[in-house]
């Protein structure tokens, strides 16, 4: 078994790249891989607790509580969240703040990465 | 693992997106990422500029006084004093009608020594071939 | 027929739209990224965005000067304006706007 | 004098559109006509406050109460925000909160309307 | 002012941005703009599809099922329930290779009576003309 | 040379990389509305995408279907995948990947 890094920059309503992020995170994890996901740029949008599942919006909260309970890393952008406004207290229990340095590192070690740059 | 090379690339022009900023501040931070790796390990990043991506290129952007935001070229002469490489793609100049005059060659005055580096698209091509990820903005 | 003023804000466009509508008097607004069709010659030959027959042209100066570009880099056909221009443009000129 | 109505729908940091929204406004007011703004899609993002202005990231919240300040309506689309997890409570001071027949309602006395409809 | 005309018109396809959706619901808000007017006023929208927004119209959408998300065409046919009428440009439908048999036609499953209208451009043009606002997505 | 797999998730795109780049063995795997490649044949025409030499064509049969189109509509070039699929492809066939 491997492991998968994730990086991505897309916002949590629109593009559906956090979508599709999260369900090739979750078939990772099916198949036993480890699973590192970085969100940056508008995905720290998941770094907000309390997001209401409306049905006419991308809602990613219960999936990706659901693959951290199964060992996915997934940490956010420090500086890009609280210059949209989120702060430590607004973070999703399990979900972790970390500089970009993060990320780089995760490239190391990683067997393969998915970095998802655009909207 | 000891050294990994990273291929940072920006394909598209600055300012629309926050893709061009986003790529230099996380290729910078490969500075800072020693104290989550091992001793020895390293990440040594490439900024390349290529296709539209060139446009970033372009001296004397007034993003900070017209906007209040740190301009593309500031992040790009930050990259150049920490020694960081930036590569721009010499076809994509030429497509766009860019001369080394109009763009950003250096930071001597922010006294970095490192300079912009003009390679053609198939200098580009064996750098992807010989890192081990890819990073495209 | 209907007097329009039409926003760009992109270089690489995905709509044709434009390309389509018609206006007894139109306006071509080049904001963001779109005042490189205004400065930008790709392979030597204008932006085809400027070839829209009848249309006015204007550019937006500080979004020229954020990208590192100025007065002497714009196409003749080109008017450069102000924010304070536009605001005229919309109010006074231009019956409708779209922002394509 | 005028009205001139804006709907915007980009987000806070990324396509500079509502930097763009913003200074439009701004000379508008300066000429003397009327502004409102609609504010929906990522463009919410402007409804949370506390957003540090850190010089790496457009930051209009600053710009935006000075122009409420001097008249300028600004209401977020309700539903928008709440799917992405801001509350009653985020919203800084002046702004309202509705649902997007306010923004419909607003097109009929405007005298024009300029509507920035994607990214 | 009476009843004030808008044209709502969606030029690129669903799913990769937010803005088919937002055009549709945001069309639809019309019913309760009331709330705010003066009496006697009114917002009278049409919603069409030109270019790839064509693409809005491709029937049996699964974006439900997939991701948990309303599908476009969901929202297409809310439009068609309450009578707001939706457009489609046929020489784009012909051009990306679509026939009536592929798109959403009606709403009769919800129980709408409203059909959706097969247009060609010079018809939407002519309705640019017409109305007070147009509201690009 | 390398063993790339390269996804597409826009239909119009703005990007030429795509076009420029090679490898010795790619993978094309189209996502999100890159998946109009696969089933669009626009004024009659495959996806200039699908003309990439020695390429290997895969489709999301997830994002075909939020789309509204089967597994009927797909150029006989182009495999449907799943994501368990994909995961298989960047873990096992390819060595890197370039989201463009």
């Amino acid at each position: 078994m491997g492991e998968l890094t994730f990086g991505v920059f897309s916002s949590l309503v629109g593009s559906m790249s956090l979508d599709f992020a999260f369900k090739l995170a979750e078939a990772g994890i099916a198949k036993g891989h480890k699973v590192n996901m970085w969100l940056s740029g508008n995905a720290v949008m998941m770094a907000k607790k309390g997001q209401k599942p409306f049905k006419d919006y991308s809602h990613n909260e219960k999936l990706m509580k659901e693959l951290m309970s199964k060992g996915m890393e997934v940490t956010v952008c420090e500086a890009c969240a609280e210059a949209r406004g989120y702060h430590k207290e607004d973070v999703p229990e399990g979900m972790k703040r970390a500089s970009m340095d993060w990320y780089l590192a995760k490239t190391v070690k990683t067997d393969k990465l998915l970095h998802i740059g655009g909207e | 693992m000891g050294a990994v090379n990273l291929l940072f690339v920006v394909q598209r022009p600055p300012y629309k997106s926050e893709n061009a900023r986003l790529a230099l501040t996380h290729a910078i931070a490969s500075q800072t990422a020693e104290i989550y790796m091992d001793d020895g390990d390293s990440v040594v990043p490439i900024i390349v500029f290529v296709g539209d991506g060139v446009l970033n290129m372009v001296k004397d952007q007034q993003a900070m006084k017209v906007y209040g935001v740190t301009s593309t070229e500031s992040h790009i002469k930050s990259c150049l004093l920490i020694d960081l490489p930036v590569w721009v793609c010499k076809e994509d100049m030429t497509r766009l009608g860019l001369k080394e005059e109009n763009v950003i060659t250096d930071a001597e005055d922010m006294g970095a020594e490192l300079k912009t580096k003009f390679v053609s698209f198939a200098d580009i091509q064996k750098e992807m071939e010989s890192v081990k990820h890819l990073l495209f903005f | 027929m209907m007097k329009l003023a039409v926003f760009l804000s992109d270089w690489r466009r995905t709509e044709d739209s434009f390309e389509r509508m018609k206006a007894e008097k139109m306006g071509v607004i080049l904001v963001g990224n779109g005042v490189y069709h205004a400065v930008v010659k790709e392979n030597g030959k204008d932006s085809p965005v400027l070839s829209k027959s009848g249309a006015n042209f204007y550019v937006l100066s500080d979004d020229l000067t954020t990208r590192g570009f100025t007065a002497a880099n714009v196409n003749s056909k080109v008017k450069i304006v102000s924010y304070g221009d536009i605001v005229d443009l919309i109010m006074n000129d231009y019956e409708k706007t779209a922002w394509l």
